[in-house]
């Protein structure tokens, strides 16, 4: 009878995490997705707690005490802009937490067969995604330095501790019972995860997140193998899948291949290619000469990149958005698919401002409105809008698809200074007739225009 | 055998699964996806469980089931409730303008 | 007891999974979508084989056996080759216009 | 060895199957899908001869002939407009086969428990699948009459004698060596089948024909669970969900619910609102006069509907839009998901006679076009144009979403007589002062149009 009930509640688990995700595809059914995941989770810990073969439970609730001590505080006091940095370290928890399971169970019962092939790969993926993903922590907290770190060969070298860990993951399973080969194979994985990152730059990390995610998935998956329990297979298949999407999508965004990300060392390249410019003139204009011109304008197109997520400008681009529509000017927010760092990004800071997210327009279709659009205003944003990727066949950013604000009949710029973005390079917008440079700190330089529009509209 | 053919199944077909769905979401929320998803993967949880409270854990074995449920823990916890967090701020218009 | 669980773990997978494919598919397709799915239905004959097949079936087995299969038989040709012949109907344009 | 190689076919079967349904969502990859699909079948096929429970091939051999001797002529001779009947015909074969599979299943071993529960649903689906579909397949091809037959009580007769034969079943579960039992309890699943389908009108065919897909779906997927075997369930569960949606599908195109469709007797009851309408003039053309209208425009709609199926204009009407655009006149087609007697179906006639499939524009996308039409040419065509279906609230296609072909300059229709469509309800777009009807068989009639405009195009 009890037996039956556990294989039911596992089932249901696992068709909640489906509905979960299924739901995420629209925001009118995105809570109910997180809800019916709650619920699936609930099922399996409670499934799991009532098997005949756990015993003993004072570990495990201090361990679920300790576990929400921690997480409560972190999802409640991370701002918005950290949430690159605290999936890293996410991934780095799941991951350590799968390859620590692996371990556990090779010492309780040194497995042979299928059994060991399954556990040889959790606790490989589950090492290396650990250490990879704190490193992709450091460098996204910039506690570590964020440009990519070569040296020559440096590819050998990571390929034979790749081969060499593999080696004594084979040598395990040929033959469990070596145990002095563990530790080695362990400490491989470890160290293998390290220099996987050392050569990628602090600006591709939300690519290789996604890959890890995808890892840390495939590594539940095979805990799954190695304990005969399908809702762990499920689980990691959808999560490995989950992370696999999203790291394609941010590449085929950014007209780039997985090994150009993962080997290509990206930001130290270009840097030689910056010197020959000779200094060209721009435009630029002050708070008071910007607010006049959107206050003139009917249609005006904002678009949000890193910058703004860095000056944390949000609320304030919300207020500007405010008073444009009040005056009856039609605004509205350009969203590039890979604007800021991670997919999605400037999508939930703006909703973390209150914009509705009908205002929020996705890049294929705004950028048939440019044309008729009569400012564009770029808030912290580069390589999205920079025209050498349509234009210039050998930029490295060639191919990647781009927001058409250059077709804008005046583009205004908000950035500190002229120099580049992620991807290193130069942009051309910014020294075309029709633009305007808006020198200063995003946040405070919006703060000023909605200061003057506000001052204008008490003057009517 | 058949257990593990049985796991080759289930894998295949989540595997699809998976990718069908999460092509599917839209790219406003690809970024409580990623939280959502972490979460998800906490059902290591399930694992971590097993192995501390099992009857004849060794001490070594009740360590690292112990620091696996406490990460697990936390993922799960804090995945769930950032996900929820940044999916309360996804409003339509309507409230926003009078 | 597992056998009935594993069973209806991949219908769960199954189930959902076909949705979200069918939902995707054009409705230019709809026509020949029904009749590749006619032919992959025509799958019963794996069970008819097992049940003709078999070294101790009966008389009455074997004629049940033996009508499944050539039902199945005929869906399965039949389904394949008329989903083809539709599909082959269906250019883009270029070889039309000059 | 030999026997981890069958799970590994069965394996590889399912997933070409789901590859195969995958590729279908696009006109470029299907006939790849099709190829993966036979790959599949065939892996299934031999896997499950090499089996060692299968000692037996000669019958297995002979059926196969036999079975392909009746398929291939089926497939190479049947006309595209008998594509509804050769799939009513094709699910009353699969689900026979599933239902005698079942038969002598029972009578080989008398099983208990669950494997008896999915016995009795894989054959109370099967015969009354099998029974429904070729009582479906009469009506379509019109051996039997295709108006609804409704009697009163008639629901509480079908109700009881489901309700029979799901006691019969019940009791068989229980006690399945009560082997007199098993013949009645087919008996009244056949039965049910075809009482479920008397009351339906030939009309409505479609939509039951998709469900009884997915009712044949779901007895392949019981057999699976009956013989443990996955594939069967896998492939089964595909089918099931495929019959179901398209069903849905459908409904929703026609803003009506299932049990709407199943027991709504739909086309009886309008019968008698036809009376009351008095005669209301209409204008008519002839061909030369349509011809000259043609010939004149700048942007022309064509809208073809079931008509056009049975009169066979598909080709005709490829000439006419050939010469058309041969002259710079912007032509296309207008697919409602609903028009004719199946979904696609319009899209299988017009490619059958060479329509690039880039012609053929959904319904959504073409809708916004109708103000800018200079033409639209309706043949065949009747209530998926119906403007009482967008302006009438009690009409019983209100709701249904139209084609806006009354928005276009001038509407043609043309078609043999005032007669209504599949409705049964009168068409206020005949009446229209910008209403031309062309009386007369599509096929001829658009023949006499094309004379006509080649005769000019050689007069010039
Ligand atoms: N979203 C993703 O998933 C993802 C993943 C991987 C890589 N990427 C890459 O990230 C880049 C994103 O492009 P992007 O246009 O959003 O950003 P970007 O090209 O990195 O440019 C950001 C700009 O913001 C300015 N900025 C920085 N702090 C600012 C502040 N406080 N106030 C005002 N301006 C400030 C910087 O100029 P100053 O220093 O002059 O102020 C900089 O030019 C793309 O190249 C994309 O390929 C994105
Ligand atoms: N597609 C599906 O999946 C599906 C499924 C279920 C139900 N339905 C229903 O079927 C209907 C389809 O609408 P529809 O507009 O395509 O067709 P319709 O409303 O049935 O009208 C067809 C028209 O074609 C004319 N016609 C018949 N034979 C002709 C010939 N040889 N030459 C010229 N005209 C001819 C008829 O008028 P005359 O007799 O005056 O010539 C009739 O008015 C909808 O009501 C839909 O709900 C469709």
């Amino acid at each position: 009878m009890m037996h039956s009930i556990f294989p039911a509640m596992y089932i249901l688990a696992a068709a909640s995490f489906i509905l979960a995700i299924k739901w995420m595809n629209s925001p009118s059914t995105a809570r109910r997705g997180v809800i019916v995941g709650e619920i699936g989770m609930l099922l399996a810990v409670i499934g799991t707690l009532l098997r005949f073969e756990v015993v003993n439970y004072e570990w495990i609730f201090v361990a679920f005490f300790v576990g929400s001590a921690i997480g409560v505080p972190i999802a409640y006091y991370m701002p918005m802009t950290a949430v690159p940095q605290r999936t890293a370290f996410s991934h780095a928890c799941g991951a350590l937490a799968a390859a620590l399971i692996g371990t556990a169970e090779y010492y309780r019962q040194l497995p042979h067969g299928v059994v060991m092939i399954a556990l040889v790969l959790e606790i490989l993926l589950g090492f290396l995604t650990f250490t990879a993903s704190m490193m992709a922590y450091g460098k996204l907290q910039e506690i570590l330095p964020t440009r990519p770190i070569t040296y020559p060969g440096q590819n050998f070298v990571n390929l034979g501790v790749l081969a060499l860990a593999a080696g004594c993951g084979i040598a395990l399973i040929l033959s469990p019972e070596k145990m002095w080969l563990f530790p080695i194979f362990a400490a491989l994985s470890l160290l293998f995860g390290v220099l996987l990152i050392i050569p990628i730059g602090g600006a591709d990390m939300p690519t290789v997140i996604a890959l890890l995610n995808s890892y840390a998935g495939l590594s539940a998956s095979a805990m799954g193998f190695a304990f005969n329990n399908k809702l762990l297979i499920t689980a990691g298949a959808l999560d490995g899948s989950s992370g696999f999407i999203l790291a394609v999508i941010m590449c085929r965004a950014m007209n780039r291949s997985f090994s150009n990300v993962l080997f290509g060392a990206f930001g130290t390249v270009q840097a030689g290619a910056q010197k020959e410019t000779v200094a060209r003139p721009v435009r630029s204009a002050s708070p008071e000469e910007a607010a006049e011109i959107l206050d003139s304008a009917r249609k005006v197109v904002i678009i949000p990149g890193y910058g703004m997520a860095v000056a944390q400008a949000q609320h304030k681009l919300r207020e500007l958005h405010d008073i444009l529509s009040k005056r009856g000017i039609d605004v509205c927010f350009a969203i590039h698919p890979v604007a800021g760092r991670m997919p999605g990004h400037m999508n939930v800071l703006m909703a973390e401002a209150d914009v509705p997210y009908d205002r929020l327009i996705e890049m294929d279709e705004i950028n048939p409105e440019f044309p008729r659009t009569d400012v564009a205003l770029i808030v912290g944003a580069n390589d999205v809008v920079n025209p050498a990727a349509r234009l210039s066949k050998n930029s490295p950013i060639a191919g990647m698809p781009i927001l058409n604000a250059y077709e804008a009949q005046t583009v205004m710029v908000i950035k500190r200074s002229m120099s580049p973005g992620f991807a290193g390079i130069e942009n051309d917008l910014y020294y075309m007739e029709k633009t305007l440079m808006l020198f200063g700190d995003a946040k405070s330089f919006v703060a000023s225009i909605v200061k003057e529009l506000n001052a204008v509209a008490a003057g009517n | 055998m058949s257990d593990y053919e049985v796991a080759l199944w289930v894998f295949m077909l989540s595997a699809f699964l998976g990718f069908e769905l999460i092509r599917r979401v839209s790219p406003l929320l690809h970024t409580p996806l990623m939280s959502l998803t972490n979460a998800i993967s906490a059902i290591a949880v399930v694992g971590a469980i097993l192995i501390t409270g099992a009857r004849d854990a060794s001490t070594l074995s009740r360590v690292l089931g112990f620091l696996a449920v406490v990460l697990s823990t936390t993922n799960l916890v804090s995945g769930y409730l950032i996900t929820d967090r940044m999916l309360k701020m996804f409003k339509k218009r309507g409230a926003e303008k009078k």
